[in-house]
């Protein structure tokens, strides 16, 4: 095909957009929708899936170490704990402090209650690990050293963040698949109808001796311009959307959320993912979708 | 890439063997129809309203297929042929249908001009050609317009340039002249005529019976689906 | 519920005052036009392609509004009739339009039923008129046949049969033998007639000189959109 | 209108979605995932917030009785508590009870850790609130009481579950709510479109006398019949997954997911709600909403 019929074509492909000013909104609103709603669950799923990867990694393994090994042995065993495959960090508390802690839980009941038990408390690890899944196989390993005498993994939590864990995991992701399946759906029979309304002036090109190709160009120019428009206005809004909310959470001052604030994506790590996925999707399902779907009015 | 039209310079240029079309419905449009339109003739078709010959031309461009029988045009074999390379038959057949088929969200100019597009013609050309057959057919004010904004006879005219624009071998037309009055009706017949006497295969079907007369050296009579006339070196008086 | 159609019984059915249409985009259709069209006549307009008749025909139904001027149609102002009232205007008055504006998905016998429906006539009734009718314009065999499986004069004649279908008092018809034989026109022709017999206005559009000379009483010629001639107790020789 | 017209125009409805089989059937897809997408996040949304609820109303004020109060008497102000306006319940722990409660807290310390000082520890009750948000107030007004030494609101909890709370019932019915306008645009691009591709035919119906009503008449059936059809659908489908869910936390048999089971909404309680949402809404978008899109192309 020559240059100037090419360039013919893609022009001939806008020019129809403003023709079909209904279908091109139609189009680009309802491309524009469903990437909105894919998206901000996806952004939605990845940041509760963090938040609770992050809560999980503050479960811990607390150990009490053999009353007969003193403070400065012990101390030097922590590098054992640290060589082992799942441990992300063993925080050391002496005797002395493990004493301390006791005191303070009590501290409601009276002063003096303490007094001169203090000898009776052994040292401790409190260790976090990597991934809680195998939580159970690092309690058995760490239980398996000589110079500790027990182990306590707080089951209830442990399985509480499994549970929100695999939830979020399972469910949020399986919520944006079934998003994105909706949307392509939904995408697809707005694709069909915007070609279907045009079938007429699809089939008499064909009379007049047009090739599939021909014809199909305008509509593929057509709709990548459509699903890059979308691509771009969701990315716009999503990220938009997205920054105030964070900005909000932000602004809320709150320990506990200053905590969470760490386990948040902010916008700068993600909003190249949205506008490039958004994009490139549009361009994909806009271009490609309607070259399709022009196909079944070509056999004339 | 820029294939030749697949119309064969052959002598036969257009030839039907014991052809019959049934519509799905059981209709039966044409039933053993045997014809052979040479290179350089100007035949008009007649025949009552339903008699077959609308049935007749589609089988021709191929937009509908024979029920059994063969079909050849410039000597392909329409029953034969591959669905890619029906473009570059049609590229070769000049058309006018009855229900003129404009693209209605294109104007005049861009109706004509995007039968000249499809075969890939510069664009100088086309700016060139376009305005000059629209003048031809009388329409040379109205290249702006959009077919909703033309008459009857106009959007008929805007059809028939459109035939012509890119000087195929074969010219058909289905009812060129229902919507147009005389006067214009015999200009337009001289100016098929003027087309015929370059070497163009011109097949026209009319209810005319008076143009018919006047413009053909071949009438070919169609009644309920069969050939029931054929009268070679008939009328020819005009020129 | 069932509103009685607008045309009023007067014995002026159709009347123009200094009428003139200029479309969006500048081109003035009609201009200047004065006409009064009685009740029972048979009246021809002819004109060359682009002249303004079906303009003319669009005035009268209320598909396009006079820039200037009065159109009034049994009675009625149309520059003063209510968006509303519309409806009723068009039941008093059967057109054939030139592009036949058949509805693609309904059969022949619902194009023509739709028409009867619309005035809420009992489907027993209707039963019985449509069939009729289409015997009438020689179509009884293709009632259950869709627009896309007609020939171009076979949609005419669906088009023609829905215009005589609830016997209006005005009946306006825009080429209606523009895609049919010669035999076939003049039995159309004879039709009207004698449905003009009975006391029904026609007024037809067509380019035909002959069949406007030998079947009418009264000729208008448009000509760039003025009225050129109006010649009556012309013709009428037929019977 | 005669009936036998009005049975005409209904069942005219019904045949053009016969001949309008990719219109009705994107029509129906669109209503349908719309619902789908809508319906499952204001499920959602109910469940986390009843189960954020639940967590929340778990929270406690634990109440210290003064030492020289003795366990009947002490028991006996309970009253006084449980008449409090927020007060859900209130737990009498006697002194003996406390005594032990600290005994097994601090029994991984070794035995005999404990004897003889279990005359140090006060009486004590936890107290549940009804709203979480007034459990300051509550909190004032049982430190006002005479007979209480001191009393301890989990402020870090009660933050937490207050944010969470608060981000589930505005985040949530946020998000139903921007799905809903979405679905709305969706549906009513679609409806828009689907007139479009027929408004040669709306036309050609004006131009042989047929009025508006008897024009829309016909697409309204066809749209409340659609939106029917979706609404249906959409209820199936909805029901559906939320029984499998339900049975599939059900079936995880822990105690905490038992704990969380009361808070989950059964489907016995919300099906109908379901239904008569979605199928009301359908019928009024479908019919309403194509009845007035078919408004703009009769103006002829
Ligand atoms: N797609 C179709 N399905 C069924 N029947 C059809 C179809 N197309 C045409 N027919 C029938 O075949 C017959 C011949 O149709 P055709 O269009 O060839 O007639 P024609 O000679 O061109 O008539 P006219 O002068 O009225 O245009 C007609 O009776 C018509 O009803
Ligand atoms: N919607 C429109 N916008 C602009 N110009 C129009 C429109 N409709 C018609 N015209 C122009 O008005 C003139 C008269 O048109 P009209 O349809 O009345 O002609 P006609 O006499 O019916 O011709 P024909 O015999 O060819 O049907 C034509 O030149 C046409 O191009
Ligand atoms: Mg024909
Ligand atoms: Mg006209």
């Amino acid at each position: 095909m020559r240059l100037g019929g090419l360039r013919y074509l893609i022009k001939q492909g806008w020019r129809n957009m403003g023709a079909n000013r209904l279908m091109t909104f139609a189009g680009v609103g309802v491309l524009t929708a469903c990437f909105l709603i894919t998206g901000i669950a996806a952004l939605l799923s990845m940041n509760v899936g963090r938040v609770v990867d992050h809560l999980a990694s503050l479960n811990e393994i607390i150990i009490t170490v053999k009353m007969d090994v003193d403070d400065a042995e012990a101390e030097g065993y922590g590098v054992q704990l640290r060589a082992l495959p799942n441990v992300q960090d063993a925080e050391f508390i002496s005797k002395a402090a493990a004493f301390d802690e006791v005191k303070d839980l009590l501290s409601d009941y009276g002063e003096g209650l303490m007094d001169g038990i203090d000898h009776i408390f052994p040292a401790k690890y409190n260790v976090t690990v990597q991934d809680i899944n195998y939580i159970d196989e690092t309690d058995a390993q760490i239980r398996a050293l000589d110079w500790v005498e027990r182990t306590y993994v707080s089951n209830d939590i442990t399985s509480i963040m499994l549970t929100i864990r695999n939830a979020v995991t399972y469910g949020g992701w399986g919520l944006v698949i079934v998003l994105a399946v909706v949307s392509v759906i939904v995408i697809s029979n707005t694709i069909r109808l915007t070609v279907f309304a045009r079938r007429r002036e699809i089939s008499i090109m064909k009379y007049v001796g047009a090739t599939n190709t021909f014809i199909r160009l305008p509509f593929f120019v057509e709709g990548m311009t459509v699903g890059i428009i979308a691509g771009v206005l969701a990315t716009g809004i999503i990220c938009g959307v997205y920054y105030l909310v964070y900005e909000y959470i932000r602004s809320m001052y709150n320990v506990w959320i200053m905590s969470l604030m760490d386990s948040l994506i902010p916008l700068g790590e993600i909003w190249y993912l949205v506008a490039v996925g958004t994009i490139l999707l549009g361009m994909l399902l806009g271009g490609v979708g309607t070259a399709f779907s022009v196909r079944k009015h070509l056999k004339v | 890439m820029a294939k030749k039209p697949i119309i064969a310079d052959s002598s036969v240029m257009i030839s039907l063997t014991k052809v019959k079309k049934v519509y799905p419905g059981g209709h039966t449009a044409l039933d053993n129809v045997n014809l052979e339109i040479r290179r350089g003739e100007f035949v008009f078709v007649l025949g009552h309203s339903g008699a077959g010959k609308s049935t007749f031309l589609k089988l021709i461009l191929r937009e509908e297929v024979a029920t059994s029988g063969r079909v050849v045009v410039g000597g392909r074999d329409l029953s034969r042929i591959r669905q890619r390379d029906i473009p570059y038959l049609r590229r070769g057949l000049g058309v006018v249908f009855q229900d003129f088929r404009l693209i209605p969200s294109m104007t005049a100019f861009e109706n004509v001009a995007f039968a000249m597009r499809v075969t890939n013609i510069a664009e100088r050309e086309i700016k060139k050609r376009v305005p000059y057959v629209l003048n031809l057919v009388g329409l040379a004010g109205k290249a702006r317009n959009y077919p909703a904004e033309l008459s009857g006879g106009e959007q008929q005219r805007v059809a028939l340039a459109r035939a012509l624009v890119h000087s195929p071998p074969i010219i058909i037309a289905d009812e060129p002249t229902g919507n147009i009055d005389p006067e214009l009706s015999v200009e337009i017949m001289e100016l098929l005529k003027a087309i015929n006497m370059v070497g163009t295969t011109v097949v026209v079907v009319t209810h005319e019976h008076d143009l018919a007369q006047r413009f053909s050296e071949r009438i070919i009579t169609i009644d309920h689906g069969a050939v029931v006339a054929d009268d070679q070196t008939k009328g020819g008086g005009a020129f």
